[in-house]
């Protein structure tokens, strides 16, 4: 079934390249759909307090303990959900904003969807990196061929930025697994193996965890390594925007919740470790906050508010309380859908005006009414209004965190005021003030395939919003699973030091 | 000290003072004849170290076919005149001098870092062999024995020399 | 069936969301179907006050008044923390939801007539419905994050509302300060939140305060944070020092909004709160007493500015501001009850004030508009002698003026009464009372001034509007003019909530609320007064608040006005306290500029573009360039200079080698 | 008993051939400098034969092989570059460089 | 098969690859000899020069099936798979560029039909370092294949370039034997034999570690091997030579040359220096010091050509590392990284044969763009290709050997290594065409196309299934260097990091 994920938008990108180019955007939507479709059974046959499920594990290059094997649980159940989910829309999105070579771009984001799944179902590390690094080439491809003007730095840069983290990672990987051959006999990259036998790694498990660490927190973006990710955003084409931030960012916290805590739990837990990522993620907060209220560009403020949100999750998950990493997980799904919502009407204004500046709108409420409504939600909603997602999440990591780190989770409830300082200015000056352009006075309004894209987030917002116990019920063994190793294996290794 | 001590000297110190004339001259006619003067005294030292078929070679080979191969082509492009910038400038000069030096200097270490004891022969093995075997002999029988392969590989090699130097010199393409 | 109509308590909120849902929907496809709108929009509001009355009644029947909880769903449920989307139904959620609901209706039937030409109209109902479903989860919620949900959700709407008028900036400025500002003290609220459930380990109300007790010793460090913090969101909410700000300038929004979230409903939300967690402050010495002091000093501080102001609506504003510390003074001392009632009281007359001044600047606006001026609708100095073309305005208004100066037999009168005479009492215990009363009484007197101001220049004298405009002037339709009187009816009435003995009254909402505050009053014991303290203190309010209405009368020359256009500008300290103390600079002096200074001069341009981008990452990409650039220039096609290089090489390969 | 005196003397010329090709500019000269460093390391090996056996003096033999074919070749490419530059000066054939 | 090379029929069976070049290197001179005006000539020298590398493939598969392996004493030459799988390479390698030749030739209007005599004997001397037992036999091979190298790189009479890079490849290569021999000397001065099994012997029976003679011996060797490796800071010639080469030269002398002289290189620190801690020491800084200014150079560079030739560069440092790591684990990787380092390096200089301005070309030839791009990718280390494979492997040994720093800095120049493998694959799709049309007019050839389609196919098949060709390079290497320390099982000493 999994397998069938990552195949399904693999082959359908081939053969997205055998039909004409008028026929291709509805192909992509099709297949995409039938990758939603594929995944969305996983919802209800899931089973919450089963741990991994809809394995696969054949071997692949034996000579190295290299196998496929692939599965979920409860942690990367809803990325893979939200990546189906996310690539149908985008594709949508993306159909009048996107004219010159479609075949080719489709295919990508049909072969982008592959490697995004492809490392959340990763069981294997070698398998992991390889679908980590596969996803790269597409967005980068996606930046660089139909981005913004500034579009080759911001491709380079994204690809430059991202290969440094993951290829050290990859020298960690193999020092982990080496290290551990070295102890058991086996040498086997298969994540159950290596997380079953855990070893006192001494003072090499710290660089280890700095080179996990550095490949996840480029990604997150964590600051200071967040400097990709305005430009990315802001070159990106619209379905890029969506995609880089609702699943890519993910895959960095998704790094840490997956791999980089539970390899080196007394790493992380080591005191100065912890105090030195609780800043970070509170400097992301603040700072990405503060930075982005000042933004004279629509999507660079989108982007820099996602170092914001993502500095919450990484409070989240090294609070290391049920509620905390609940509500990391949470917040990982909600950025997702407020996120990618935001992009789509950044871009859908975008299409209108051929601007992301936010001083080229004012006071288009009246002009474009649903567009508006929906842009106040949307924002609403990343600024963690009660009763929509994204308070439901930011709630949870802070109620969890203040147990751990009240000082901390004080603060980072701070970013909560900022949050509501970039944003609502922003949305301020986009559709209220006075209409005082005379360009923007005849623009249109959503069009029902603009609304087709848009409505299914806003439902998830308000959904996620009011009664996100589905959620929380399927993913809560798999974080309580998650905070337990964490803390028993790092208890026994300060017992055993 | 004996005689073969001095003359070993002798030709040592000439093989040196004329490798340094010939890497300081300016005409490349000078050089050669000095590297031929050189290459003579080599043969000399070898004819010293219990090697006459190899000086003999040397003399035969070297200064004979080789340096004057070299002449030929020093006058066929008539670079017989001594040209000015044909030595580096001073900075030059100093650089390599200095590098020269020290490498010398590194490898001078191999005047006291010899061959380990246990494996040497008595020094004058190879007189005796040369005595039993016949000069050419004693040489020439590992050349067609142990060390065929090599040279068979020399001749493929100076076929192919030939062939390339026919391919870059010959005038039509 | 009582029961039934307590099971359908979800329809108290509910009522006003489908009204949301309904007017939303309308807004977005059929602006211009002002009949359904105000159909549904008055409508739903007059279903909830019946379903709310019902629930009241069919609660009131059950004995005991123990709260009633309605689960619906599992909202939050994670591990140790389980909150479920429920409402709670008690005495004192039973007073809110009247007044909600009964003040809202009101308010949305006057609005019916008020908004009638706007062509947001549709938009402008669903927003105060949605408004009101938020107050209503707000006053219901069993728990705190329930609770939060509609004190985040009003200040959402009062930002909506607010920046109604989206098109003039400073509307959508007002609107956004106002969210901005009530976030600052709703992180406050959040704060509390984690400290009490790291204390409790329970969010809910039932809970929490059942624990507290068990779990807090009395003036504890952590109790004493935790009410500070709900308290910093209280001051948010209910616009006290230091985050009052927002609410004068939420006086851009249309008057029936400054009628029902800034006068009657939202701003009392904090002391709602301060009430429901009186347990927590009793807990709290430290903490009641901040309460009770800020609100002292706002009442103050506020009534100061009041002085001066010459916009109608912002003179009521800072009237609110300077009341809702009346409030918290109650609350802060102890005196549940009083607070509530004056809650309750204040919510009667201050709608009044709104919606009268509102039926004024209906009047004005039509009649500039009529004549197609541009003057100021709102400024007072544009006003004058206006009771001859709004008597019943002016007559209701003069009701409320003297309800809210504390004129007997009114009902601000024995609701402020009442929290000035606790204030007195409790300083018997703590003498800093005697300050928070002092202060209070000093208000008190400028209420009267204030008010009575207003009365004076808007209605009376000379008009001031201008020859074309003044036969435009006249009375509002009766959907404006009816809420009026009702209201008014409730300010004259409303005293008998809570007639204190001293009257020969049943105090019967004190003892309607007993069940609330019983814990808090047992930590917390009411200090007695004797009767003849009382009466002193009874006539001593009432004759300061003769006095400040008669130096009205006797100071202030209506006549001497000139209109605003053509006013001088102010000196003195009455330029400072038209300038509001000149707090706004301040703050944007202090916080507002730095902040975006520090965000764009340093985070941004230096810090991130310069530092992390510059420096770092494009740092080494450009380094790395550099160094291959050195690196190809070595490369001079030159063989000596290889030569050279490659016996470096050889030397540096030699000398590791050998060592 | 002059093994080491004839390794050092070897040293010494392979040096002053590594000298020779450092300090001169014209290609033929710096070719025949790199001749004086195989003469130089055929001193090593006729000194090494005297005392180790006979493969030194074989290897002399092979290196003379080498010599030839590297002259033939060097020359030819030496004649090919003077056609084009009218020169032998290394410090003009720098077309490629960077 | 057990092989006595001391007898004459053994040694000729296990020679038999090398003889079967040397005949048809011998008959392609004659048929040249004879036939040498007409382009119909050239193809048919082509087509012979072909027919003898496959005959060789298949006599050395011959010997390979048959297990063939010496017994006895050590002999000239060795028979173990190292040897073999080398020798395939070396062969492929030749194939691929005589394949590519072809339409170059002609295009360049080359009638020289000697050409192809050089690239066989060029490989036979490839052959003979890769498999030579004895010092001797590498430096005789070296030379054989350098001469042959040094004629190809000018054999472009009407190139001012060409003649320029012949000359300094000649020179500096000239320079770099001497050392080469010197050290031969030195190695055989210490150990009174060039048989690279008795130098081991020798060593390990009169602990020669610390021998100042042998030492300087090995260091005079590395530098001549780094030489030809193109070493940093040997490696001043590479780029100028492989810029005035002509193009298929110039791959081959990216891929075989190096191969060879890796191969080689691979054999006698192993069989003869395996004992002596030293030269790991060197490499190890070689390698780095080549990783990082390969790299860094290659930035700078403005066109394709001299690009890829820093990339070369850097790309020999990484099979540095792999010599570093001293291990059977490294001599694999090696291997496997030989196989699709030639792959794409070929690939990439026979499309660059064609391509001179690369800009918007996705547009036009958008499979040709796709071949360059998956090459870059692979060069670059990306995944699902076999360049990936390879960096993996070689990483694995490093890690495996305890290297953590070489493996750093080799993930890290392969950073930098992004900066100048992308702007490729940007100017390819992501600039426009600088006039309309550009591109029309390029032609791979059936064989060109041929050769670029077979390489592209080769790095995604071996990017994604690798196992077979892993497990050859793991039992061919296994002959050569010792197990890794970190091998499963034995207990290792903690990680060291030399040079600290």
């Amino acid at each position: 079934m999994l397998t069938a994920l990552i195949a399904w938008p693999a082959l359908a990108a081939l053969l997205l390249l055998l039909v004409p180019t008028r026929w291709a955007k509805h192909v992509a939507l099709a297949a995409s759909l039938a990758e939603f479709a594929i995944a969305l059974p996983l919802w209800w046959t899931f089973v919450p307090a089963g741990g991994m499920q809809f394995q696969l594990d054949v071997p692949w290059i034996p000579a190295w303990g290299i196998r496929y094997a692939v599965g979920v649980d409860g942690i990367s159940l809803f990325l893979v959900l939200l990546t189906t989910f996310l690539v149908p829309l985008s594709v949508l999105g993306s159909y009048s904003y996107i004219t010159t070579r479609e075949r080719g771009f489709y295919a990508l984001m049909l072969l982008l969807t592959a490697g995004m799944l492809g490392v959340f179902v990763s069981l294997d590390l070698f398998l992991f990196y390889v679908m980590w690094e596969v996803m790269l080439i597409p967005m980068y491809f996606i930046i660089g061929v139909w981005g913004g003007e500034n579009r080759l730095y911001a491709a380079i840069k994204f690809f430059v930025y991202t290969f440094f983290g993951s290829l050290l990672m990859l020298v960690a990987i193999l020092a982990l697994v080496y290290l551990t051959a070295q102890r058991t006999g086996v040498i086997s990259f298969s994540y159950a193996y290596l997380m079953t036998n855990p070893g006192a790694l001494g003072p090499v498990a710290f660089w280890l965890f700095g080179a996990f660490f550095l490949a996840f927190a480029i990604k997150v973006p964590m600051f200071p390594f967040h400097t990709w990710l305005p430009d990315a955003h802001v070159e990106a084409p619209t379905a890029g925007s969506v995609l880089l931030a609702g699943i890519l960012l993910k895959m960095g916290t998704y790094g840490f919740l997956r791999f980089a805590v539970p390899f080196f739990p007394q790493v992380a837990l080591h005191p100065a470790v912890q105090t030195a990522i609780v800043v970070l993620a509170l400097v992301g907060i603040i700072y990405g906050g503060l930075v982005a209220m000042v933004q004279p560009d629509f999507k660079k403020l989108i982007a820099y508010s996602s170092v914001a949100h993502l500095g919450f999750v990484m409070l989240g998950i090294w609070a290391l309380t049920l509620q905390s990493v609940q509500g990391a997980l949470l917040v990982m799904i909600n950025h997702g859908i407020s996120t990618g919502a935001l992009f789509f009407l950044a871009g859908m204004l975008y299409e209108r005006r051929h601007s992301r500046m936010i001083a080229a709108f004012g006071g288009i409420a009246r002009v474009v009414p649903l567009l508006a409504a929906v842009l106040t939600l949307v924002s609403l909603s990343s600024i963690g209004l009660p009763a929509t997602n994204g308070f439901v999440g930011e709630f949870l990591i802070l109620l969890g965190a203040f147990r751990t780190y009240p000082v901390a989770a004080t603060i980072a409830a701070g970013g909560v005021i900022v949050a509501a300082m970039y944003l609502l200015p922003a949305l301020q000056r986009v559709i209220y003030n006075p209409l005082d352009k005379p360009e923007n006075e005849r623009l249109p309004d959503l069009t029902p395939r603009e609304l087709a894209v848009l409505l299914p987030l806003v439902a998830c917002i308000v959904w996620i919003g009011v009664y996100p116990k589905p959620i929380l019920r399927r993913t809560e063994p798999a974080a309580l699973q998650f905070i337990q190793s964490v803390r028993a294996s790092a208890a026994a290794m300060t017992a055993g030091r | 000290m004996s005689g073969s001590v001095i003359i070993f000297w002798a030709f040592a110190g000439l093989a040196i003072g004329s490798a340094v004339f010939c890497i300081t001259r300016r005409s490349p006619v000078a050089s050669a004849l000095w590297l031929v003067v050189t290459l003579f005294s080599l043969a000399a030292l070898f004819v010293v170290l219990d090697a006459q078929f190899i000086a003999v070679l040397q003399v035969l080979v070297y200064a004979g076919a080789i340096m004057v191969l070299f002449l030929f082509v020093i006058m066929l492009l008539n670079l017989g005149r001594q040209a000015a910038t044909d030595i580096k400038g001073p900075l030059g000069l100093a650089v390599g001098v200095a590098l020269a030096g020290v490498l010398g200097f590194q490898l001078g270490v191999l005047r006291v870092a010899g061959p380990p004891a246990a494996i040497l022969l008595p020094p004058d093995a190879m007189a005796r062999a040369a005595a039993e075997q016949g000069m050419v002999g004693s040489v020439a029988r590992p050349l067609f024995d142990a060390y065929l392969v090599p040279f068979e590989i020399t001749s493929v090699l100076l076929l192919a020399a030939i062939v390339g130097a026919v391919v870059l010199a010959k005038r039509r393409l | 069936m009582p029961g039934s109509l307590l099971d359908a308590l979800w329809l108290v909120p509910a009522l006003p969301l489908a009204g949301f849902v309904l007017n939303g929907a309308l807004a977005l496809t059929r602006p211009g179907a002002k009949r359904a709108v105000s159909l549904i929009g008055v409508g739903v509001l007059l279903l909830a006050f019946a379903a709310a009355a019902g629930a009241v009644v069919a609660f009131a029947r059950l004995p005991g008044g123990e709260p009633v909880v309605q689960r619906y769903w599992e909202w939050l449920p994670v591990g140790d923390l389980q909150v479920h989307f429920a409402l709670q139904l008690d005495r004192l959620s039973a007073v809110m939801i009247l007044v909600v609901t009964g003040v809202g209706a009101l308010i949305h039937l006057f609005s019916v007539g008020y908004m009638h030409d706007d062509p947001g109209y549709a938009r402008y109902f669903a927003y105060l419905n949605l408004f009101v479903f938020f107050m209503l989860m707000l006053v219901l919620g069993a728990s705190f994050p329930v609770m939060f949900v509609g004190w985040e959700g009003v200040g959402l709407c009062s930002y909506l509302l607010i920046g109604f008028w989206f098109n003039e900036q400073i509307n959508a400025d007002a609107g956004k300060k106002a969210f901005i500002v009530n976030r600052i003290g709703d992180v406050g609220f959040l704060v509390a939140m984690f400290l009490l459930f790291r204390a409790t380990g329970s969010l809910d109300f039932g809970d929490v305060f059942s624990r507290a007790a068990g779990t807090f010793p009395p003036g504890g460090a952590l109790i004493t944070a935790i009410t500070l913090f709900l308290f910093l969101g209280c001051t948010g909410k209910s616009a006290q020092i230091p985050l009052y700000t927002w609410l004068p300038d939420a006086m851009q929004g249309p008057t029936p909004v400054s009628a029902l979230i800034h006068a009657a409903t939202m701003v009392t939300a904090g002391v709602y709160l301060v009430a429901r967690c009186g347990v927590l402050f009793a807990l709290a010495p430290v903490a009641s007493a901040v309460v009770a002091g800020v609100g002292a000093l706002t009442a103050l501080f506020a009534a100061t500015i009041a002085l001066k102001q010459w916009d109608i609506k912002r003179v009521l504003a800072y009237s609110t501001i300077s009341q809702l510390g009346y409030m918290f003074l109650g609350v802060g001392t102890g005196a549940h009850a009083a607070g509530i009632f004056h809650l309750a009281t204040h919510s009667f007359f201050k709608a009044l004030l709104f919606l009268g001044a509102g039926s004024v600047i209906h009047a004005m606006h039509h009649a500039y508009h009529a004549t197609h001026a541009h003057d100021d609708a709102q400024d007072m100095r544009n006003m004058g002698g206006l009771r001859h073309q709004l008597p019943w305005t002016a007559s209701l208004m003069w009701i409320a003026t003297l309800a809210i100066s504390g004129l007997p037999p009114l009902a601000g009168f024995f609701s402020k009464d009442e929290i000035l005479s606790a204030a007195f009492a409790q300083g018997a215990v703590r003498p800093i009372w005697y300050a928070f009363w002092a202060m209070g009484i000093a208000a008190a007197l400028l209420t009267a001034f204030y008010m009575t101001r207003l009365m004076l220049y808007t209605f009376h004298g000379a008009n001031r509007t201008g020859e074309g405009a003044r036969a435009h002037l006249h009375e509002a339709p009766w959907v404006m003019t009816g809420p009026l009187v009702a209201l008014g009816g409730l300010t004259l009435a409303g005293g008998a909530l809570n007639v204190s003995p001293l009257f020969g009254g049943g105090t019967w909402l004190h003892r309607w609320l007993e069940p609330v505050t019983a814990a808090a009053d047992r930590l917390q014991p009411a200090v007695e007064l004797s009767r003849a303290t009382e009466w002193a203190l009874v006539l001593g309010a009432v004759a300061v608040a003769a006095l400040g209405i008669v130096g009205a009368l006797r100071l202030l020359k209506p006549e001497a006005l000139v209109p605003a256009r053509l006013a001088p500008p102010e000196t003195g300290l009455g330029r400072v306290l038209w300038k509001k103390w000149y707090v706004d600079e301040l703050y944007d002096a202090v916080l507002v500029r730095p902040v975006m200074w520090l965000s764009r001069e340093v985070l941004w341009k230096v810090v991130d573009a310069r530092l992390v981008d510059g420096l770092l990452v494009n740092g080494s990409a450009v380094a790395s360039r550099a160094l291959g650039w050195v690196g190809s220039r070595l490369q001079t096609g030159e063989v000596g200079f290889y030569v050279v290089l490659f016996v470096i090489g050889v030397l540096a390969v030699l000398g590791a080698a050998v060592r | 008993m002059l093994l080491g005196p004839a390794l050092l003397v070897s040293a010494v010329l392979f040096a002053l051939g590594v000298a020779g090709v450092l300090l001169r500019r014209n290609a033929i000269v710096i070719f025949m400098c790199v001749e004086l460093m195989l003469n130089a390391v055929n001193l090593t090996f006729v000194a090494l034969a005297q005392r180790l056996g006979v493969a030194g003096q074989v290897f002399v033999f092979f290196v003379m092989a080498v010599a030839a074919a590297e002259a033939a070749v060097g020359l030819a490419i030496i004649l090919a570059i003077y056609r084009h530059r009218q020169t032998l000066n290394l410090q003009n054939i720098n077309l490629l460089k960077g | 098969m057990n092989l006595d090379l001391s007898s004459y029929a053994d040694l000729m069976t296990a020679l038999a690859p090398e003889l079967v070049l040397t005949a048809a290197g011998l008959g392609v001179l004659l048929l040249v000899a004879w036939r040498h005006r007409t382009v119909a000539d050239l193809r048919a020298a082509g087509a012979a020069t072909l027919a003898g590398l496959g005959a060789a493939a298949v006599t050395t598969w011959w010997l390979w099936w048959n297990g063939a392996h010496a017994v006895g004493i050590p002999a000239m030459i060795a028979a173990d798979d190292f040897r073999f799988v080398s020798d395939w390479l070396l062969l492929g390698t030749a194939a691929l560029t005589v394949l590519v030749s072809f339409h170059y030739l002609e295009r360049e209007h080359l009638l020289a039909p000697e050409y192809y005599v050089l690239v066989l004997f060029a490989t036979l001397g490839m052959m003979l370092m890769a498999g030579g037992e004895d010092l001797i036999v590498v430096f005789l091979g070296l030379e054989l294949m350098s001469v042959c190298v040094y004629v190809l790189a000018g054999i472009n009479r009407h190139s001012a370039p060409a003649a320029e890079a012949a000359l300094k490849y000649f020179l500096l290569g000239a320079f770099a034997s001497g050392f080469l021999l010197y050290g031969i000397a030195l190695v055989y001065g210490a150990t009174a034999t060039t048989n690279l099994t008795l130098i081991g012997v020798q060593i390990r029976t009169l602990s020669l570690q610390s021998n100042a003679m042998l030492l300087i011996g090995l260091g005079l060797l590395l530098v001549g091997f780094g030489f030809k490796v193109a070493a940093v800071p040997f490696h001043m010639w590479a780029p100028d030579v492989y810029d005035g080469s002509p193009t298929p030269v110039t791959g081959y002398m990216a891929t075989a040359v190096k191969a060879a002289a890796f191969a080689a290189l691979f054999r006698v620190l192993g069989e003869a220096f395996g004992s002596v801690p030293a030269w790991q020491h060197v490499v190890w800084w070689l390698a780095i010091a080549t990783m990082v200014g390969g790299n860094l150079i290659a930035l700078a560079q403005r066109t394709v050509k001299r690009m890829l030739a820093y990339s070369s560069i850097a790309h020999a440092g990484y099979l540095l590392v792999a010599v570093a790591t001293g291990t059977s684990l490294g001599a694999a990787a090696f291997l496997f990284y030989l196989v699709a380092y030639t792959l794409m390096t070929l690939a990439a200089f026979a499309l660059h044969v064609l391509i001179d301005d690369l800009a918007g070309l996705a547009q036009q030839r958008p499979w040709l763009a796709f071949a360059l791009a998956i090459c870059m990718l692979s060069l670059l280390g990306f995944p699902v290709t076999a360049g990936f494979i390879g960096k993996w492997y070689i990483l694995v040994a490093a890690t495996a050997a305890h290297e953590p720093a070489l493996a750093t800095v080799l993930v890290l120049t392969s950073v930098v290594s992004a900066g100048y493998y992308l702007p490729v694959i940007m100017a390819m799709y992501m600039k426009p065409e600088p006039f309309a049309q550009a591109h029309v007019g390029m032609q791979l050839g059936r064989l060109g196309g041929a050769v670029v389609a077979l390489s592209v196919a080769g790095l995604l098949f071996f990017g994604v299934r690798p196992n077979r060709l892993l497990d050859l390079a793991r039992t061919s290497a296994a002959a050569l260097m010792p197990p890794p320390a970190a091998a499963p099982g034995v207990a290792a000493p903690g990680p060291t990091i030399p040079g600290h």
